[in-house]
């Protein structure tokens, strides 16, 4: 049975990932080659256009299916890491609301990340939102969905700011080696805007 | 932003619709998902090479389709690798039976998406990564070189040898071959405006060139003041050979590749200046190619590419090739 | 100015002796006076087929010398045409006995340099006069209209029939039939820059195209606002049409021609375009060619050409070609 | 028999063209292909490293050798124009130094000119400079050396600005149409800056 948070989820996320494109794609501009913000628009406008079917599924599989839908649609580096962390994120939910059945899901997408893109925490990318947020969900597990949302949020954040001040050694970033100190991560931000978009509907009282 | 365009929406399907029906007796189009191959379906017994990336490349990789060369290629957005349901539908259209052998120029981007085609096709499926850039450094800590011009080389040499019948570990070895044979690296002289951003991807001072720029207007190593084409010769020469190490009298290949808006005049001028730079080192050019082959949209620039040349890589060099970038032969 | 160059000086000479080293398997160089001419020596019995202009056209004219095509090629200074010693060098290193076959586009400084040349040569030199440009109104009170992309059509087709043994005469009644059935209208995005000169030639709006543009970056019919790729389609194959009147369902070669800056993925876009302009005008357009061919320098633009089939000129059109910018059939 | 003024006004005509090589291409960049001056320098140049050679013939002679250096080294309409232009004159010339005997020489080259580039007076060319030249010298048939020169230079002077308002018809200024008018002709002006260098040498004593 679906969830009825689940289409107002999907539809938040892929419109802020969407309002936001220009920024993403100006970030990659800088350390990249500025396309960041269209691949994620053209990912999530797919998954919009599929949003009735997708919103019809178990949230388990729906975040299955978004991230085939994002492995078919996206393509360069974010397309199979993207498609990779929603798939292994379904995966790895046992589809219950609790606290720690997230923290369990996002843990099995950030794991598929780093297995796809051989990458680890301090390189500059996604996952350095992402472990955070794993984590802060994991500390946060015995505390209510909007605590740890918060703690998400605020964990996201804190890892996005500290991608500024890396020295890029994965994807096209690392081209620039030293040059790619400064700015903070395309990839990493558009991480932390599904983070923040997520917690304020939990906040909200949108999603459980 | 001047380009010969409708609208930035429309720009690949477009120039893909009109490259196929221009060239329609060597390829034809596919859509949903998109991919280019040869006319004639699937050749029967051989090994089937597929390759793809980014567009703005032009003619690399859909160019390089026909007889002598590529199966298929999987073109991506502009600058951005394409999708596993592109490379799968693609590997299916043009399995001869013999199996199918992707060739991926080492961008993160690229290596993952075919990776996962790879995965999902399972057996039969082989990969050789191209990574010819001596501009960036290769080492264990990035995502090692790119791949850039070398790859038109190892597109003909291998794809004259799966005509050859080869088997698909032997081409794969000989790919690995070549590439670890071939070295490149190139100069921008502007910038390349990718038609989604409608501006440059990056600001060029009047006098200055980027050396060891990428085929995506990535940064190379340094930025210089804009030299004479025999001092620019001169340092992409000598880089590729300190990364190449050739003998005294080794035979070698020497590509002058545009980067998609330098005029022919000032290619065969730097070709002129790179031969006697090589000729200097002690190499003997035995085979030359001289031309925007593997692009950047609208940059002007230029690479210089060396393959050091064995028997076999000459022989299926010269072997005939029926593309609608490259043809002789035949 | 960003180019790759020594001095401005030495432009032309080290741009030809790189192309003659990269090419020197088809084309040998000659200097004082300056010329290209096919390697092999002269075809005895065959007419030889000379042609040249100023230089900033590359490929044309020495990118297409060889089997099949011209017998040589005179360069002349940048955007200068040759001089008439060149022309006669040129026509004596290739003679084979059956007369000189000079092609020249119509400028006045082309015209007048080969009218020496001929002169001075006398019987066994005859000419044809290439002047395909539609933009330019053919009037007896001007020097009428002027050779661009159109050359490349003449050149291979009178070039196949004059491997074929035709003679002087019907090779020159075979080209003033091409000439005649090829019309070309072009559109410049950018000005170019002569290396001379060091500055663009002229300026044009951020927003602006001139229409109709000459391959010296002389001016066209008009400037106007950059226009989407499908309307400049339009509007240069509706005025090629004018000039041509074809009937419904005659068979047609089309040519999107880059003015030397324009990358790949442009110029196929611009020829789905024109084709699709085309077929709704009744052509059907059997022969097709997309690329950098005649050009000007660095230049930004396209210019569209149509040729008129029948099956003598299809005929020539598809027969082998070894050179080094035009190569097929062997 | 070669003549004393033969060899310092060549080098004074040649390197007065040379001296205006860039003004001749900025005025060809108006209306042509920007490069007359080029073509003049090339031109010219040439002639001053055979300069030795072309003195030591009689004038006539010198003026041929002077015309065929042209055609062979310049191109472009200019080179056929002019090689022609001083053929002919040389061809035309007695070798008199008499001022009816000069008008002859120039009528003879312009004749030249005519036929080889199938232009009239009025159509924007060189032609507007050298036919009111012959006009000021057959006039001046009578008069001193030094009267015919000021007469043949400010003929000169008068034609090539009358070329500002004429519509081209002939060479490549003839693409522009009516948007040639109101520039000067770069070969108009090149031929008086020839005029006006030999009538300066008239007028010092230099030539006769
Ligand atoms: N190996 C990797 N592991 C994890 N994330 C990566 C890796 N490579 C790139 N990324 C992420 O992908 C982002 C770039 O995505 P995008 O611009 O869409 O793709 P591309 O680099 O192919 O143009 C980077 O900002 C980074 O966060
Ligand atoms: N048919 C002609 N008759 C007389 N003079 C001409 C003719 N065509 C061109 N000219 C002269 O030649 C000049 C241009 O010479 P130049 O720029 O050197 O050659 P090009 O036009 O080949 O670039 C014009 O300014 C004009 O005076
Ligand atoms: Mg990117
Ligand atoms: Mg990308
Ligand atoms: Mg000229
Ligand atoms: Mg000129």
């Amino acid at each position: 049975m679906s969830a009825d948070w689940l289409k107002p989820a999907i539809q938040a996320v892929a419109e802020t990932l969407i309002a936001h494109s220009e920024e993403l794609s100006d970030l990659d501009s800088a350390i990249g080659d500025g396309d960041h913000g269209h691949n994620m628009k053209r990912g999530f406008q797919a998954v919009l256009e599929q949003i009735d079917q997708i919103a019809a599924e178990e949230p388990p599989k729906a975040l299955q299916k978004i991230g085939m839908t994002l492995v078919g649609k996206v393509g360069g580096a974010s397309g199979p890491l993207y498609g990779t962390l929603f798939m292994q994120a379904g995966k790895s939910w046992d589809g219950t609301p609790s606290v720690a059945a997230v923290a369990a899901a996002v843990e099995g997408g950030l794991d598929g990340v780093k297995a796809r893109g051989k990458a680890t925490a301090g390189e500059k990318t996604m996952i350095d939102v992402w472990e955070p947020v794993v984590a802060a969900l994991k500390e946060a597990s015995d505390k209510s969905g909007a605590d740890a949302a918060a703690a998400a949020r605020s964990a996201a954040e804190t890892g996005l700011e500290a991608t500024r001040e890396m020295k890029a050694t994965k994807g096209r970033a690392a081209y620039l080696g030293e040059r790619s100190i400064g700015h903070l991560d395309p990839g990493a931000r558009s991480s932390e805007l599904i983070v923040q978009t997520l917690s304020d509907l939990v906040s909200k009282g949108v999603a459980p | 932003m001047k380009k010969f365009i409708n609208s930035v929406d429309d720009v690949l399907s477009e120039s893909l619709h009109g490259f196929a029906s221009a060239y329609a007796p060597i390829v034809r189009l596919r859509e949903d998902p998109t991919f280019l191959l040869r006319t004639g379906g699937p050749v029967s017994g051989k090994v089937a090479l597929v390759s793809g990336g980014g567009s703005g490349h032009e003619p690399l990789h859909g160019g390089f389709v026909g007889k002598g060369m590529l199966d298929a290629a999987c073109p991506g957005q502009v600058f951005t690798s394409p999708t596993p349901d592109q490379m799968i539908a693609a590997a299916e259209a043009v399995d001869g039976g013999a199996g199918i052998l992707f060739i991926v120029k080492n961008y993160t981007g690229d290596v993952m998406n075919f990776d996962m085609a790879s995965e999902m096709i399972g057996d039969g499926a082989a990969t050789v990564l191209v990574d010819d850039d001596v501009a960036v450094e290769d080492s264990s800590f990035t995502s090692g070189r790119r791949g850039v011009a070398g790859t038109l080389i190892v597109e003909k040499v291998v794809g004259a040898a799966a005509e050859d019948r080869l088997d698909l570990a032997s081409l794969k070895a000989l790919g690995e071959k070549v590439n670890d044979k071939t070295g490149s690296m190139g100069v921008a002289l502007t910038s390349c405006t990718v038609p989604a951003a409608g501006k440059p991807m990056f600001d060029l001072g009047e006098d200055e060139m980027e050396v060891g720029v990428g085929i995506h207007g990535e940064p190379g190593r340094h930025r210089e003041k804009l030299a004479p084409a025999d001092s620019i010769a001169k340092l992409l020469v000598e880089a590729i050979l300190e990364d190449l190490k050739p003998q005294k009298g080794q035979k070698a290949l020497l590509l002058i590749n545009g980067m998609g808006a330098t005029p022919l005049m000032e290619l065969t001028l730097l070709y002129g200046a790179a031969r006697k730079e090589c000729e200097a080192a002690g190499l003997e050019i035995e085979r030359s190619l001289v031309g925007n082959y593997v692009t950047s949209l609208d940059m002007a620039g230029a690479s210089v590419t060396l393959t050091l040349l064995d028997d076999e890589i000459t022989g299926y060099w010269d072997a005939p090739v029926i593309t609608p970038a490259l043809r002789w032969g035949a």
